[in-house]
């Protein structure tokens, strides 16, 4: 097992959290492609912490969990505020911010 | 010494607190005016310990010696300001500079104890009446309060020291007699002839402080004994110089308070306030105030000769002018009124030869029988139920009887016959412009004598002998005053009767009026100027006969014409221009009124409409100009500044407008946007 | 001079600030309790400045005296212009600061009933404008004097813009543009001074500290013009002829008790202003000018009085009067003798006494009424005695009854301004003002006052109430005290006029000015025809 | 026997990725989300990672995935679901995507040397790396600051939240 393989793995999970922001409509799936995109970068700190054996990196990622929580609470609660002007979780929908 | 000297004065003042804010504050809380008995007992018992307290100064002063006759008590500092340069007297009183400090002293000498006893003496008998004479009146307490009130500012000015605070007094009468004048508020012409009063003595005091400005800048004092001391050891000014000129100055006071041409206008139409008040301020006291002013500066008249001249003048033009005026008036008040102003011109005479115990001993003996005229005249009016005009009198001897007696005891003291007070005081004074060598004051003296005993000998006759031509109604309750009116009257008659005797002419015996009066004019006697002419006593006596002709040939052309021939005030009016000219007192109101109060009336709306048109109108023209700038720059602004402004944003409006597509407002394209963006730099850092 | 720990004069000058702050505090609706605290206030911001006179001659304040100022403050306020915080009064400021402090209360307590919509900002604007008033008697920072001098206009300039009468914008407005005008100039005049002192003395010692102006000694020149521009913002402020005419207008449309802070105060400050300022600043300058100044007293006395005479709208003949009777006050002060100017402090505490006064007679009828035009109005004196009183009083002091303050005034006006042999012609004109004076006032008082009660709106008129004579209590007693003990106010006076005099006492031995120069050539002529005559001396 | 855990754990997550961002319904999709993120944490569990293990599953599993699940139930989604699921730019995104992961894979490739150079070092760290005693006397020690902070951050975002979601007046009524 070779610690590389961490970092394919992170940067293809990433990339598939791209894909998921780009190209889903639902709001509640774009939010959950960020946390894979999230996960993917805690890996990877992970993996370098494990490198080094520096526990700094972990400590990162318990920083990085908690701006998550933080996001996903404020994120959510505008979905659903979004829902409740607009009935609908459309993200492409919610276009007023424009010209 | 005399420690009580400041109660003369201020008694009244506590009188006029008490009936005044008292009685005010009294009906404002209980909606009920302050009971008669109080006040009255209040006003003229304070006025009663005031003459007691100048009675009893009076014997302190007499038993004094010679050359120390005075009492002063200094109180405080009344103002007490800064330095002050002089300018000193020519040559003789150098520049120098000093501090300006009015002291509130009371000053008590044998001129202020005569002026002090008339005031306080007349000043109680008329309080007495008219509580008689006011009691159904409504503002009984207001009345009195202000006659307190006129009461202080009189003793002030004949007991200060100085003549700051004798201007105090002097306004303070002023401002007593405007309210006792409009005490009848409600008729206009009570409240027009108060303000007239106080406006045309205003002219006079207007002379009278520049006067003051003047003397305390050439000599840096207003006390009188300084002044004295100063200005007595001047040489006698032959030409018009600084003493003149604030000995016309302070003249021109005195015309407006004791009524003298031409500040006299005011006096005849005072007659409108309570008959008390013209007889206490109108006769008897406030009026006579200009001639103790003018005999309290002796000192510095005598050194001019050609302000004396002045005084002496318009003093006998006065006696002679009034006299004349009130030949015809219907009114009772107003001919005694036009009687006061023909004797305050003898006086004005006897102060312009200086004769000056002589001017005041007229003054004491005219306070005496004028305020019984006017009491008299007042008793009259009531019982007539306010009826003043004489066409409706006649015989009412019949019915008032002590009011009778006592005025002709009155009469006969004005026309001077002997032994009545009138003739030795008017006798004095034309025998004096005589012997002093002023022939001219003498023969018009003499004529307005004639004239005063035909016009006064036409009022008793129309008032008291002849038809009864009394209104029915009044008949029915015509009946003599009461006692509290008639027991002032009694005792002012005999004081009219034998008044006169305090100074006996020479040929008679001693004068001991004169020489009580000594001390005052101690820095007059050194001048030669004044020197009487010596004749004999036989020839004094001589020219006393001739007054007394004098007043008889008065009374007979009046017994003649009213009482043979029964003339009535509405016969007069056939008598033509004379009589029309005479009645209406030569036009002088109108003609002052064409010329000062109307003048000054229309200079008061051309400068309003001037303030309004031409110096507002400045500002709001430079208003104006300003706005008009503004415009156009705003027009400038708008078209020309904000153009070039609004092009810029029109480019870039235009040019944004396409630019702005891109914001599409979809979050995924942004999202997208983020991501090229990453993956273009990555390449660039790639292929660096 | 401590108050709390609190220097006096700055808890003088700043209590009602903080009454200021608490109406800010309190809501809108709570219109008793707001009027309470600025009553309250204004009652304290009296009570707190009775120290001042009290104390007066403590050892402790009089040793503390610097440049002849007491309870001196001075702290350095912004460092890189030189400005510092300065405060101090002498017995000039003192009577203006009392009168302040009183009228102010009076004011704030005529209005009770008086003002009835936005009573939260009025007293607000009140105790912000009593604030600014006191700075302006107590800074000798001139750089202080004009924040303070300004800090006053804006709220003066609401309370005759939100509660005046019809016209009340126009007025306010010119009120404001006026008075703004003026202090423009004076403020280039300040700057000039400062830089005028600095290419003296180098930028290290800049200052704006008007005693160490005084030390220099400006060349004439240059007085000329700065005397020329602070004459005209205080002339403005005064106002003297012929810049009055905001005068009538802002009184006769801003409410009672503006009115009498108006009249009472507000006009003062340019009166104190000369005296402070332009007579010690500019001596040459004043000399020279003071024919021309005199001019403009005298036709401002008797142009305003007759002018006033014909005013069919009672406010407006006040305002009048006040330019006539600050005509007569900058008569004394130019006249430069000590008896002259301190004649003519009295009379600016007299003007604010009788005609603050006066408005708040003409308040109580408009208030009862709504208006003030004197022919609406006649026979009051049958249903309201006291108010008759009151009025008579007022009147009398107005013009000078002897016996009451005005004439005290008037009366050194007149004595200093005539001491100058070469001013003597003003005076006796400007004396001729007393006549019109009384011609005026009475004539006022007999249309109110006198004659039958004839229109039916004025039978039901009511008589003063406690709380509208107890505006008028402290005044009465003042005119009264003024009138007849006035030594005791004038002691006050005496050293700080005497240093004004002093500078010209030495200026006129320079310039040859003696007075009596002219007297000795009369004397010549007049020693002749005493010879010719002959005439006998003892 | 770690290589067999490790290429199943990453299968896992791989294969429920796709269905997370492929799935129509979001019920689905949150379902899958916690299957990757046990792979997760089992991941760290193999970098002896005990503690960052936990807390994934304690606060991403039991906190935050939870919360989507709640979100989604007071969704309608009958509706939802008749829509198009995927947006108009799809292929420009997958493109640029992929794009990205070939970068990131080059990125990766160009840093092997300074990798393998942490690889020989041979750093030993006493008791396990990530256990709750070595985090935390680091989180609590030298971090101690920017730990506040996040407290701070997380105490914002629950006002916000409540802010945000609060239902405005009118709508009560």
């Amino acid at each position: 097992m070779s610690l590389y393989n961490f970092l394919y793995l992170s940067s293809i999970i990433f990339t598939l959290g791209v894909i998921g922001v780009l190209v889903r409509r639902n709001v509640l799936i774009v939010l959950m492609s960020i946390e894979l995109m999230l996960n993917a970068v805690n890996l990877n700190l992970i993996v370098f912490s494990k490198l080094w054996g520096n526990v700094v990196g972990q400590v990162f990622t318990v920083f990085v969990i908690t701006v998550a929580a933080a996001e996903t609470a404020v994120g959510l609660a505008i979905v659903v505020a979004i829902y409740r002007h607009k009935d609908t979780v459309n993200i492409d929908e919610v276009n007023i911010l424009k010209w | 010494m005399a420690e009580y000297l400041w109660l003369i004065p201020t008694l009244p003042f506590i009188g006029f607190l008490i009936n005044g804010l008292g009685g005010l504050l009294y009906k404002r809380i209980t909606k009920k005016t302050f009971n008669r008995y109080f006040v009255s007992l209040v006003a003229c018992g304070l006025v009663f310990i005031s003459l007691i307290l100048s009675t009893m100064a009076f014997v302190q002063l007499a038993n004094m010696p010679e050359n120390h006759k005075y009492i002063e008590q200094k109180c405080f500092n009344w103002v007490a300001a800064g330095d002050i340069t002089t300018t000193g007297y020519y040559d003789r009183i150098p520049s120098e500079t000093k501090q300006f400090n009015v002291e509130w002293t009371y000053f008590f000498d044998p001129l202020s104890a005569v002026m002090a006893l008339v005031v306080c003496g007349v000043g109680f008998l008329i309080h007495v009446f008219a509580i008689g004479y006011m009691w159904d009146d409504t503002g009984f307490y207001r009345f009195f309060s202000y006659l307190n009130l006129f009461m202080f500012a009189m003793l002030t000015l004949v007991l200060s020291n100085n003549f700051i605070m004798m201007f105090l007094g002097w306004e303070g009468v002023g401002f007593c007699s405007y309210a006792l004048i409009g005490y009848y508020f409600h008729k206009k012409s009570a409240s027009d002839a108060g303000k007239k009063a106080f406006i045309v003595n205003r002219v006079g005091d207007y002379g009278f402080s520049v006067g003051m400005f003047l003397l305390f800048v050439t000599f840096g004092t207003f006390n009188f004994k300084e002044l004295g001391e100063i200005i007595g050891k001047l040489p006698v000014e032959a030409h018009f110089g600084i003493l003149s000129a604030i000995g016309i100055l302070l003249f021109i006071g005195a015309t407006g308070k004791s009524a003298q041409i031409p500040l006299y206008v005011w006096l005849p139409d005072a007659m409108e306030g309570p008959t008390p008040v013209s007889a206490l301020i109108h006769a008897a006291t406030m009026v006579t105030a200009g001639v103790y002013m003018i005999t309290r500066s002796s000192f510095l008249y005598t050194r001019t000769h050609l302000s004396l001249e002045i005084v002496g003048f318009f003093g006998v033009m006065t006696a002679l002018y009034a006299a004349i005026m009130g030949f015809f008036q219907r009114d009772i008040k107003k001919v005694l009124a036009y009687s006061t102003i023909s004797q305050l011109g003898y006086m004005f005479t006897a102060l312009g030869v200086a004769a000056f115990s002589a001017g005041i001993m007229h003054l004491m003996t005219h306070a005496f029988f004028k305020a019984l005229l006017f009491l008299g005249a007042g008793s009259i009016i009531t019982q007539m139920h306010h009826e003043q005009d004489m066409q409706k009198m006649g015989n009412l001897r019949k019915y008032m009887p002590i009011t009778f007696w006592t005025m002709a005891a009155a009469y006969l003291a004005i026309c001077g016959i002997p032994p009545f007070s009138g003739f030795f005081s008017k006798d004095e004074i034309l025998w004096q412009a005589f012997a002093r060598g002023h022939k001219f004051f003498y023969v018009i003296g003499l004529i307005a004598a004639i004239f005063t005993a035909f016009y006064m000998t036409r009022l008793m006759i129309l008032t008291f002998f002849g038809k009864e031509r009394i209104d029915p109604n009044v008949k029915e309750h015509l009946k003599e005053s009461p006692a509290v009116m008639t027991i002032p009257l009694i005792i002012l008659g005999i004081l009219a009767t034998v008044g006169g005797f305090v100074g006996l002419p020479a040929w008679l015996g001693e004068n001991r009026f004169e020489k009580w009066l000594e001390p005052v004019f101690e820095h007059n006697y050194n001048n030669p100027v004044f020197a009487m002419h010596h004749y004999s006593h036989g020839f004094e006596m001589m020219m006393a006969g001739v007054s007394i002709l004098a007043a008889l040939l008065g009374f007979s052309v009046a017994l003649y014409l009213y009482g043979k021939k029964g003339i009535v005030p509405d016969d007069e009016k056939n008598w033509g221009k004379l009589w029309k000219v005479i009645y209406n007192k030569f036009y002088v109101d109108e003609l002052y009124d064409a010329l000062f109060v109307n003048r000054a009336k229309d200079l008061g709306n051309a400068l309003s409409a001037f303030d309004l048109a031409v110096i507002d109108g400045g500002v709001n023209g430079t208003a104006a100009t300003t706005r008009g700038t503004a415009t156009a720059s705003s027009w400038f602004d708008k078209y020309v500044v904000d153009g070039l402004v609004n092009l810029q944003a029109w480019i870039v409006q235009t040019s944004s407008g396409i630019l702005r597509r891109i914001q599409t407002g979809v979050i995924h394209n942004y999202a997208l946007a983020v991501i090229l963006g990453i993956v273009i730099l990555s390449c660039l850092y790639i292929f660096r | 001079m401590e108050i709390l720990g609190v220097p006096i004069l700055n808890a003088v000058t700043y209590f009602p600030l903080i009454g200021f702050l608490v109406i800010l505090l309190i809501p809108k609706s709570k219109e008793t309790l707001i009027k309470i605290v600025a009553n309250v206030t204004g009652f304290i911001g009296f009570l707190i400045s009775l120290p001042l006179i009290i104390n007066w001659y403590k050892p402790e304040v009089v040793n503390g005296m610097k440049n002849g100022m007491r309870y001196v403050i001075d702290v350095p306020w912004i460092r890189t212009i030189g400005a510092r915080y300065q405060f101090g009064i002498d017995g000039i400021s003192l009577l203006l600061v009392l009168l302040t402090t009183l009228l102010g209360f009076i004011a704030i307590l005529s209005s009770w009933s008086a003002i009835k919509d936005r009573v939260k900002e009025y007293y607000a604007y009140m105790l912000l404008l009593q604030t600014g008033m006191l700075g302006v008697f107590m800074a000798t920072d001139l750089f202080l004097f004009y924040v303070f001098w300004e800090v006053m206009l804006v709220p003066m300039y609401f309370l005759i813009g939100v509660w005046g009468g019809p016209r009340k914008l126009y007025a306010a407005i010119k009120f404001f543009l006026y008075t703004l005008a003026g202090s423009v100039l004076m403020l280039l005049a300040i700057i000039a001074l400062y830089f005028k002192y600095i290419s003296i003395y180098g930028w290290e010692h800049r200052t704006f500290s008007l005693f160490k102006f005084m030390q220099v000694g400006f060349d004439p020149q240059f007085q000329w013009w700065a005397f020329l521009a602070f004459f005209i913002g205080f002339a403005i402020k005064v106002p003297m002829f012929p810049f009055h005419t905001w005068l009538p207008d802002a009184h006769v449309e801003a409410p009672t008790a503006g009115s009498v802070i108006l009249a009472g105060v507000l006009l003062k400050m340019g009166t104190y202003g000369f005296v402070r300022f332009s007579l010690p600043l500019f001596p040459d300058a004043m000399i020279k000018f003071t024919p021309l100044l005199m001019t403009l007293c005298v036709i401002g006395i008797i142009y305003g009085a007759l002018v006033a005479m014909m005013q069919a709208d009672m406010k407006k003949l006040v305002a009048y009067s006040s330019v006539s009777h600050l005509g007569m006050t900058m008569l004394g002060v130019f006249a430069l003798t000590q008896v002259g100017i301190q004649g003519g402090v009295i009379q600016m505490i007299n003007h604010g006494i009788s005609t603050g006064a006066l408005f708040l007679i003409v308040g109580i009828v408009y208030e009862r009424r709504h208006t003030r035009l004197i022919k609406e109005y006649g026979g009051l004196s049958h249903n309201m005695p006291l108010y008759a009183t009151i009025f008579l009083i007022m009147t009398l002091s107005s013009i000078g009854l002897p016996g009451l303050n005005g004439f005290i005034g008037e009366f050194m006006i007149l004595q200093g301004t005539f001491a100058r042999h070469d001013l003597r012609v003003y005076a006796i004109l400007a004396a001729s003002g007393v006549i019109l004076g009384a011609a005026y006032m009475l004539w006022l008082y007999q249309r109110v006052m006198f004659g039958k009660l004839e229109k039916e709106e004025n039978k039901k008129m009511k008589d003063l109430n406690l709380r509208e004579v107890f505006t008028f209590v402290p005044l009465i007693i003042l005119a009264v005290w003024i009138g007849i003990y006035p030594s005791f106010w004038l002691k006050y006076l005496k050293a700080p006029v005497k240093k004004i005099t002093d500078i010209y006492q030495k200026k006129m031995v320079e310039k040859k000015v003696e007075l009596n120069s002219k007297l000795k050539v009369d004397y010549k002529g007049m020693k002749r025809i005493i010879n010719n005559n002959n005439m006998s001396e003892e | 026997m770690a290589e067999i855990i490790f290429w199943s754990l990453s299968a896992i997550a791989l294969v429920f990725s796709f269905v997370v961002i492929l799935a129509k319904n979001p019920v689905r999709s949150a379902i899958a989300l916690i299957a990757v993120l046990l792979a997760f944490a089992g991941l760290y569990l193999i970098l002896d990672s005990e503690f960052i293990a936990g807390v994934q599953i304690l606060v991403y599993i039991g906190g935050i995935t939870v919360l989507y699940m709640f979100v989604v139930s007071m969704m309608r989604l009958k509706r939802i679901n008749v829509e198009s699921q995927f947006s108009r730019q799809w292929l420009a995104a997958i493109i640029s995507a992929i794009a990205f992961f070939v970068e990131v894979i080059y990125f990766i490739l160009k840093g092997k040397d300074f990798f393998k150079m942490g690889m020989n070092s041979k750093i030993e760290v006493a008791n396990g790396l990530g256990t709750v005693e070595n985090v935390g006397k680091v989180l609590y020690g030298k971090y101690v600051l920017p730990f506040e902070i996040a407290t701070v951050l997380l105490l914002a975002a629950i006002i916000g939240t409540v802010l945000l979601a609060k239902r405005e007046k009118k709508e009560m009524e």
